[in-house]
């Protein structure tokens, strides 16, 4: 029962705070935003207990990226001038009606399908040895690749956005 | 069981990436030919270690990644993409970066990625290697730092992978959520034995999938990215984008969409069928506006991607028989549209190199200037356009005729009319390069050898496999034999 | 090697010739532009020799395919089959004949372009390479061979057209290249839809006649793909209403493109509707001959009246090709034996008159560089030897006896009186027509009194005239003594499927 | 107890304001952010499908992990690239980064 | 074997000598003109072979020759062999030789050895002299193919090359303008007859299976051919005879086709090419006889054309263009006898009319040429004096023409008019006996005004003097043969030279017309001419033109039909330039705009269209870029929804 009202709680929160990323006038605001709902997310895979990646969640998101996010709102602003600017673009009532469209039909398909194998309709607690089995033995060679995508987005980011003379 | 010499020629592959990165930066004085030179026996490297897997029986890492004949096509497609690109690249990055290691480790490891998406037979190692490859790209459409182009062409294709990206993955997220699993053969199996109140769930997976596929190969309307990126990025980027990164997509797709969802054809065929028709559509119209040479290429392309995707219909329209014949047809069009497209790259980065012009109208008076440029585009567009001697004639004729199935005759009947409007636009082409005289004071001018025995190498491939095509036709039916060796018991279930 | 197949490896040399003759100018540097053309006329008159030898060699008796010569070339892969694609080349009665035309026309053609010297070298490789889709076509038992040489026939044409044409070459070529590959875009449907239903997995063209005479292709189906085939093949016979490249190719195109082209290339799509049409799909011909039927007729009146109020020369001849391939389209939609070997006949007898035509012309427009009717007068006097071969051209243009334009015009009437005798009747007009716009151009360019603008014109040069007497020799052989030519095509039309009998 | 669906219903909300977002959105780095949503979305999901119907192979959180290292790399990838557009235009309005068109 | 089988060598003598002619004549001397008379003068010689052969073995048939013969007792030598085949379609080339065709084989020849030796007086110094001898000699082989020929398809053949040749000739003159227009409008007018015989052959052939003229003959006389369709391909088949021999609607060209140099008007458009219509519709006449109303047809355009022309003939001022009038209006006659179902009147009035008509025309060339192309009467007069053989001949002519007793045209004219009372009775007579009457009257009317009276040009008549031999020579044979031709209608006559029965049972076969004198209608002829010659000479005497013009103030409005000629060439003027050109001019519009701009550019057009709509969606926008996902996303999951239900 506690589990249901705190499920709600957070649900609540994640859709505010997620709407406030996209509907913020305030760019710095948006990503504030966007940590809490990194945040309420990770709260979220320990309701349904898993925790290692609701830490993982907390740290890659709530910290590396957002940082990176901000990092990246300050070397960017605008002067004087750029802050007057609408932050939507004209298309934004089209977008709304597309974002509701794509939210009918997962909504829809969410609900409408009876998931397989939903047995006992809760979820299963899922062991931080588990995933780190599943992890490396069974996914090895995507981990080995994800590495390698990892240096290759290192390697890109520094080439582009390191200082050369001519900048 | 893991079995990691089936990883060899990749290994062979980062470690000449590696080594090409870490020579700049130990070196930083290196001439950029020989890292040119370098990166053209990687591959060459790469093919031969690929080689030694031709007609290996099963070679499966994990369920996870499956080296047959199939992967090794495209390990060998891959090496000679990266090797000509690297060739081609040669003379245009060394006039234009700072610094190059990092472009041609950057070549090998889309290579990579382009590898373990056709070897792949699990949608997260799929993903991965799209990501890898996709990475790689995003950096090498910006590499040119200062170019405001280069970086706009960057970013919009990166926000716009991003966000293509979210719509796989939450396709994928869906057949999960059917199936438990992400293998090939176990979402076959699951989607073999799914009850009918899955379907709302498995029609969106799979469309989403589509979306998400679809946008790497730019399948309207999902294209928009492409023509921009193809403008913006380097030249032999353009190449590269415009061969190994489709022809990336459609491996991957043959390999998920002949496995894993075959079985529900029924539920994505015809959208298969509906974004070709409109993929070809939009690219050949579009192209006929175009006055941008790399623009133009892009639209056609588009156009092209169209066509291919006739054949992933007539895999869902046809019994397996047909899928295999498609198929195979299929590997054997993309060598020949991989061939010419290069070879016209080659040429258009000769010219640019030359001339510092990608416009059209800049081919002005080329039969003049330099004939045998004028002649490799004319073979190349030729070769695009599905006329006889070259490439395009035999494997569309190929493609088209064995996908031809009762259900698709009129896609077919579209794709033939949309190759006839193409070749409006070649001949556009043609016109100035033939037609007209160059402008004042062009003279003559000799072409660097190198870039020049490559044109004609393509040209002869393009040729070859237009007048020739059994023994590459013969190759490409064993590089999709195992495709269906693997999904025939659940075909013949279906 | 029995006696067939060496005959078969005369066949093989005879296609081989052009592309070699293209592949060994390849090599030959540009600024070596006699060199260049004594490789083309060599080639040329190689060509005439054989295309003759073939010609001779026919064996009437035989009436089916001879001079067979197989390659297995793609087999026993993918959607393939045994004999997937086979190089099978050989001739019938109606190819042997158009051979010969090829033969004739690239001959009379090749020395005409001698004095062509602006890049001679790309001219003539792209000049070959038509021809050599020509031979390869008519020479072709093999659907995707078939297919593979009508293209390659089509493509040069627009570089040939606009780099060497002139008036408004690059509408002309463009507009030309497009219809033309629109139309093999229908055929190329066509092939896809026949091959799928043949379900033999081979393009073999006698694999597939048997397969149709298996019952293989449905009514619904012939019916439903024959008018893919005769419309795709039709364009490029200038059939009504998609004739319109015609007059404005040929008035861009230069003079050897315009021979070939006219004279040898639109048979092409005739030859196509027998080919793949009548012999492929007999039902759907059946079906669709009387739409046929009316269409030819209405190209064949509707060329003639258009051609009656041009001023330009080649439109002339333009529209004049457009009603005598109605005439051609007529003799086809007959389906009676008289009619079709008419049909035949008159695309060698056409062939050869528009060639003569085109070639006159250039050979004016090359010097005076107008070829508006009324800017002559009087041409009689400066130029009499073109005069009389352009009269003679012009009359067996308007179907004289003697003449060969009579000799196929009677057989394709008598066949369409025997079947459709109303519509023989409307077509007939087209006959009085041609003398009109014929007479009519004769009386303002050849006659009447000189313009001394034009008092330096010189008449035919050797070269020129050696052209028009072999073309003019052939077109007086058919008008006088056509019983070669009848006994060779009709021993093969004869046999077609759904062709009868005139009792 | 809280249903499986609550939680895909939840991940398509945030979906679908990641979608509103990147399509709304006029600032570079906000699209990105907008994309992060998406991406979230979609790994709520993967988790959610594995703790309710795949407590045994986890495959769903294994994708998850992969899908929050992806896009991370992303982001540091594409947020270089924003820095160098900005440097070479001086603007992260993507409605402005529009030369190439048409 | 007898020469008669080979009678097309008759023919093929004259083809390679204009083969010959056209290649090497502008190398030969004097143009080769020898050859072409040594061409027509062996066919001559051979003509009088084939006449002798002939003659010879009808002589064999019995001995004696009797009265009424049955029709397959003639002889009628037939030589052919196979020409092509088209599966069961089979082709025979041959000739043909029966009376009609030893008779034509006689005027052709004849004429054409004439003309040609008259030609090397008249056309000396012309340039392309050979050429002129050259396309004779085409002419004259085409001709007699055209007689010999055994079936439709060899008829047609030689039918359209006399016409090329006509085309050439009367475009002699090329250099002229109006020589070029009516060589152009002879071709054409023939060129529309043309296309209807072809039609008619090609039904015949087809209805009977054969183009063998007596096998179609036979198939339509033992009804194996439809009525309805014999009638209209027989129609079919008259029209390439009204075209050729220039009736009535038809007959524009002919009075045209006097541009050409006259020894052509002489050979071709008065003596043989002109009458190819008659022949044809002689030798056709057993099928035309069972072909509906085509007799009644045949006459009446015969005697349309006769009357027309004879007042057309009346105004007319232009020496040649009188005698090219007459020409058509007798060959009106000899339809008329054809259409009475008297053959043999027609090809006696042929043979006669072919002599006297030739005469008049070299007479006429020979006074055209004596005053360097004059030949508007306005222009002459009194040449008698200077040029008296050519007069007298041309007097005779004259005569001839307006069928004055003994002369060869009383002869023939009174057997038409004879064979128009046998058949139809009155009214066809008074109309045939009027047209006779102009006949003579404009005859009289041509000589009055060019040979007798004052010179009304002082200037030409000083210049005009006697033609040399060479060509009063053959006007002085064709003289006496328009004297004495007549003659062999009697049976006296024929016998004494070779062929009994005199011309009328000569000719035909079947109805073998034995020949009296009906001296009542004998002396209607006489009166005939008479009235004519004298009204004329009234009105003309003395070169006065007095009287003509009170009759044309008295009724200007006929007088304006007939000088305008009826305004027949004015009426095809106008059906072309509105008609025919104004269709093709429309037609033109149709195929650039309508097939052309809107059909093939349009499609293109809108395809260019259509594409530069589709690229303003590509804003190069990102949000845009991916609203365009979104959207097929959104597409796609609706319908796989829709269409899964």
């Amino acid at each position: 029962m506690a589990t249901e009202v705190l499920w709600w709680i957070f649900a609540v929160a994640i859709v505010g705070v997620s709407a406030g990323v996209v509907f913020s006038r305030s760019v710095i605001h948006s990503a504030i935003f966007l940590i809490l709902s990194m945040v309420g997310v990770g709260a979220m895979y320990l309701l349904l207990m898993v925790e290692f990646l609701a830490i993982v969640q907390l740290l890659i998101y709530g910290g590396a990226v957002t940082v990176l996010i901000l990092l990246a709102l300050m070397l960017t602003r605008m002067g004087a001038g750029g802050a007057a600017q609408k932050v939507d673009g004209p298309q934004m009532p089209f977008a709304l009606l597309a974002g509701g469209g794509i939210l009918a039909i997962l909504v829809g398909v969410a609900v409408s399908t009876s998931w397989p194998g939903d047995v006992d309709d809760q979820p299963t607690g899922i062991s931080i040895e588990l995933i780190s089995e599943k992890l490396f033995q069974d996914f090895g060679a995507p981990f080995v690749i994800a590495s390698a995508l990892l240096l290759v987005a290192l390697v890109g980011a520094i080439i582009l956005a390191r200082q050369e003379d001519a900048d | 069981m893991r079995d990691y010499t089936i990883f060899i020629p990749e290994f062979v592959a980062a470690g000449g990436a590696v080594l090409i990165i870490a020579l700049e930066l130990i070196w930083p004085r290196i001439r950029r030919d020989i890292l040119a030179t370098l990166t053209v026996l990687v591959s060459l490297g790469w093919i031969g270690a690929s080689l030694a897997y031709i007609g290996m029986g099963d070679n499966n890492f994990q369920g996870l990644i499956q080296v047959d004949n199939f992967t090794t096509f495209f390990r060998i497609l891959a090496g000679g993409i990266i090797a000509v690109v690297a060739i081609m690249s040669a003379t245009y990055m060394r006039d234009r970066a700072k610094t190059a290691s990092e472009y041609y480790g950057l070549l090998l490891v889309a290579g990579i990625g382009m590898v373990y998406m056709a070897a792949a037979r699990e949608l997260i190692t799929a993903y991965i290697s799209l990501e890898l490859l996709s990475f790689s790209l995003y950096i090498l459409v910006g590499y040119l730092k200062r170019d405001a182009l280069s970086s706009e062409a960057s970013l919009k294709y990166i926000l716009l992978g991003a966000f293509s990206s979210a719509f796989l993955l939450y396709g994928i997220s869906l057949i999960y959520g059917i199936t438990q699993t992400t293998y090939y053969d176990g979402i076959a199996d699951a989607l073999l034995a799914r009850s009918g109140d899955t379907d709302a769930a498995a029609v969106v997976g799979f469309m989403l999938i589509l979306t998400g596929v679809g946008f790497k190969v730019s399948a309207a309307p999902f294209h928009m990215w492409a023509p921009d990126a193809y403008e913006g990025a380097p030249i032999p980027i353009t190449a590269f984008l415009s061969t190994l990164s489709k022809a990336a997509g459609f491996a991957l797709i043959l390999r998920l969409f002949t496995s894993a969802i075959q079985v529900d054809a029924v539920e994505w065929r015809w959208a298969v069928a509906l974004l070709s028709a409109a993929t070809m559509v939009v690219g050949n119209l579009m192209a006929i506006q175009q006055t941008n040479l790399k623009r133009l290429v892009a639209y056609s392309s588009i156009g092209q991607v169209g066509y291919m995707l006739v054949v992933v219909a007539a895999i869902g329209y046809g019994d397996p028989e047909v899928g295999r014949d498609a198929s195979s047809a299929l590997l054997l069009h993309i060598v020949g549209y991989v061939v010419s497209t290069l070879a016209l790259f080659t040429a258009i980065t000769a010219i640019y190199n030359r001339t510092g012009d990608d416009s059209i109208p800049g081919l002005r008076g080329l039969a003049e200037t330099q004939p045998f440029l004028a002649l490799v585009i004319v073979v190349s567009l030729f070769s695009f356009a599905g006329l006889p001697f070259f490439a395009g004639f035999a494997t569309k004729l190929f493609m088209f005729q064995s996908s031809t199935t009762d259900g698709l005759l009129w896609l077919i009947a579209l794709a033939v009319v949309n190759s006839f409007v193409s070749l409006y636009y070649y001949l556009m082409i043609l016109r100035q390069m033939y037609l007209f005289d160059p402008p004042e004071g062009a003279a003559r001018w000799r072409l660097n050898p190198v870039m020049w025995c490559m044109g004609a190498a393509l040209i002869g491939a393009t040729i070859a496999i237009g007048v020739y095509p059994g023994p590459f036709f013969e190759a490409a039916a064993h590089a999709t034999e195992p495709l269906y060796q693997q999904g025939a018991d659940l075909l013949v279930q279906r | 090697m029995d006696y067939d197949e060496a005959q078969g490896y005369v066949v093989l040399s005879t296609l081989c010739m052009p592309l070699l003759a293209a592949l060994i100018i390849l090599f030959i540097p540009g600024s070596k532009k006699m060199a260049i053309r004594y490789v083309s006329l060599i080639a040329a008159t190689a060509m005439l020799g054989l295309s003759i030898y073939i010609f001779t060699a026919y064996q009437v008796a035989g009436a089916g395919i001879q001079m067979e010569l197989q390659w297995p070339w793609v087999e026993n892969v993918g959607f393939l089959g045994e004999d997937g694609i086979t190089l099978h080349l050989g001739v019938d009665g109606i190819s042997a004949l158009l051979v010969l035309l090829n033969g004739i026309v690239s001959f009379a053609a090749t020395i005409v372009s001698w004095k062509i010297d602006f890049r001679p070298k790309d001219f003539f490789i792209l000049f070959w390479v038509l021809v050599g889709g020509v031979y390869g076509t008519f020479f072709s038992f093999d659907l995707f061979f078939w297919f593979f040489f009508y293209e390659l026939a089509v493509v040069p044409l627009y570089l040939l057209i606009g780099v060497w044409g002139s008036t408004r070459k690059e509408y002309g070529a463009m507009k030309l290249t497009l219809m033309l590959v629109g139309g093999s875009v229908l055929i190329w449907i066509g092939i896809f839809a026949v091959f799928h239903e043949a379900n033999i997995g081979t393009f073999s063209l006698p694999a597939l006649y048997e397969a149709a005479e298996n019952g293989a292709f449905s009514t619904n189906f012939q019916r439903t793909f024959f008018p893919f085939f005769v419309v795709g093949c039709g364009v490029l016979a200038a059939l009504w209403p998609f004739h319109t490249w015609s007059p404005d190719g040929h008035m861009s195109a230069p003079t050897a493109v315009s021979m070939v082209h006219a004279g040898v290339l639109m048979k092409l799509g005739a030859f196509g509707i027998i080919r793949l049409g009548i012999q492929l799909l007999p039902e759907g011909a059946a079906f669709w001959m009387p739409g046929l039927m009316v269409l030819g007729v209405i190209g064949a009146v509707y060329g003639a009246t258009a051609a009656l109020t041009q001023r330009d020369f080649k439109l002339i001849s333009g529209y004049s090709s457009v009603s005598h391939m109605g005439y051609v389209i007529m003799g086809l939609a007959t389906m009676n034996d008289v009619g079709v070997t008419g049909a035949v006949l008159q695309m060698f007898s056409h062939g050869v008159m528009t060639a003569l035509v085109f070639l006159l012309i250039g050979a004016l427009y090359d010097q005076a560089h107008t070829r508006d009717l009324k800017d002559y007068g009087g041409i009689a006097k400066i130029m009499p030897a073109w005069v009389v071969f352009y009269t003679v051209a012009g009359l067996a243009n308007v179907g004289l006896p003697g003449l060969s334009g009579f000799t196929a015009e009677f057989h394709i009437f008598v066949g369409t009186f025997h079947s459709y005798p109303l519509f023989g009747g409307l077509a007939i007009f087209a006959a009085a027509l041609a003398a009109g716009y014929m007479l009519r151009m004769f009386s303002i360019v050849f006659f009447g009194p000189t313009n001394p603008r034009w008092a330096d014109l010189k008449d035919l040069r050797p070269l020129e005239a050696m052209g028009a007497v072999t073309l003019l020799a052939a077109i007086v052989l058919m008008g006088v003594w056509w019983a070669p030519f009848t006994d060779r095509v009709a021993a093969t039309v004869t046999h077609l499927p759904g062709v009868i009998g005139i009792a | 107890m809280v249903p499986l669906e609550n939680y895909l219903v939840l991940s398509a909300i945030l979906f679908s304001l990641g979608v509103y977002g990147v399509l709304a959105r006029r600032n570079a780095v906000l699209v990105l952010m907008s994309v992060e949503l998406m991406l979230n979305a979609v790994s709520m999901n993967f988790i959610a499908f594995s703790a309710y119907l795949d407590p045994s192979r986890i495959t769903g959180v294994i994708f998850a992990v992969f899908i929050i290292t992806v896009a991370a790399a992303e982001v540091g990838l594409a947020l270089a690239i924003v820095i160098r557009l900005f440097r070479n235009r001086a603007t992260v309005n993507v409605d402005e980064a529009a030369i190439l068109k048409w | 074997m007898t020469i008669t089988e080979h009678a097309y060598l008759l023919a093929a003598i004259p083809a390679g000598m204009f083969l010959l002619l056209a290649l090497l004549g502008r190398y030969l001397p004097r143009g080769g003109d020898y050859l072409g008379v040594l061409a027509t003068g062996t066919s001559f010689g051979l003509m009088i072979a084939v006449v002798a052969n002939y003659v010879q073995n009808r002589g064999g048939l019995g001995g004696a020759f009797q009265h009424g013969l049955e029709a397959q007792e003639f002889p009628a030598w037939t030589n052919s062999i196979e020409w092509s085949t088209v599966g069961d379609f089979v082709l025979r080339m041959g000739i043909y030789v029966d009376p009609i065709t030893v008779l034509m084989l006689g005027v052709i020849t004849t004429v054409a050895l004439m003309v040609n030796i008259f030609s090397i007086g008249y056309m000396k110094g012309e340039p392309r002299y050979y050429w002129f001898f050259a396309v004779l000699q085409l002419f004259v082989a085409s001709m007699l193919m055209l007689v010999l020929a055994d079936n439709l398809l060899l008829l047609l053949i030689s039918w359209e090359l006399v016409g090329v040749c006509s085309f050439l000739l009367i475009g002699f003159y090329w250099e002229k303008r109006s020589a070029t227009e009516a060589a152009k409008k002879a071709f054409i007018t023939t060129r529309v007859g043309d296309v209807g015989l072809f039609i008619g052959v090609v039904l015949l052939g087809k209805a009977a299976g054969t183009f063998n003229i007596q096998d179609v003959i036979h198939a339509a006389q033992e009804g194996h051919i439809g009525s309805t369709y014999l009638f209209v391909s027989m129609m079919f088949l008259f029209l390439g005879a009204m075209g050729k021999s220039a009736q009535v609607p038809f007959h524009v060209w002919l009075p045209d086709a006097m541009e050409g140099p006259t020894p052509v008007s002489a050979l071709i458009h008065a003596a043989t090419m002109v009458v190819a219509g008659v022949y044809l519709t002689a030798r056709m006449l057993p099928a035309f006889e069972v072909a509906g109303d085509m007799m009644l047809i045949i006459t009446l355009v015969g005697l349309v054309t006769a009357l027309l022309t004879g007042f057309i003939a009346l105004a007319q001022t232009d020496i040649k263009k009188v005698l090219a009038y007459s020409t058509v209006g007798q060959l009106g006659f000899m339809f008329v006898a054809l259409g009475s179902g008297a053959p043999e009147a027609a090809m006696f009035h042929l043979m006669t009319h072919a002599f006297f008509k030739a005469l008049l025309f070299l007479g006429s060339g020979s006074v055209i040429h004596a005053t360097h192309h004059h030949q508007e009467m306005d222009e002459l007069g009194g040449l008698w004096k200077k040029m008296p053989i050519t007069a007298t001949t041309f007097l005779i002519g004259s005569l001839a023409l307006a069928g004055v007793f003994p002369l060869a045209g009383f002869w023939s004219k009174d057997e038409i008019l004879h064979s128009t009372l046998d058949w139809g009775g009155g009214w066809a007579f008074i109309l045939l006996a009027f047209a006779a009457v102009l006949t003579a009257f404009y005859t009289t009317r041509l000589f009055v005004r060019t040979f007798l009276g004052k010179p009304k040009d002082q200037h030409i008549y000083e210049h005009t003097h006697e033609s040399s031999f060479v060509m009063t020579g053959p006007l002085l044979f064709l003289c006496l043969l328009a004297i004495v031709s007549g003659f062999v209608v009697f049976q006296d006559v024929g016998k004494a030279i070779g062929f009994p029965g005199g011309i009328t049972e000569f000719i035909f076969v079947e109805h073998p017309h034995v020949f009296h004198i009906d001296w009542a209608l004998a002396g209607t002829s006489i009166a005939i001419g008479v009235i004519g010659i004298f009204s004329a000479g009234w009105m003309y005497w003395g070169g006065s033109t007095v009287r003509s013009t009170k009759l044309a103030e008295w009724q200007p409005g006929l007088y304006d039909m007939i000088t305008n000629k009826f305004y027949f060439d004015e009426m095809y003027q106008y059906g072309i330039d509105r008609g025919l050109l104004g269709f093709s001019f429309i037609v033109s519009w149709f195929d650039r705009y309508v097939v052309n701009d809107t059909g093939v550019d349009g499609s293109a057009q809108i395809t260019k269209y259509s594409g530069s709509v589709l690229k303003y969606a590509q804003t190069g926008k990102v949000p845009n870029y991916a609203m365009g996902v979104a959207i097929g996303v959104i597409t796609l999951a609706v319908v796989g929804l829709a269409v899964r239900g």
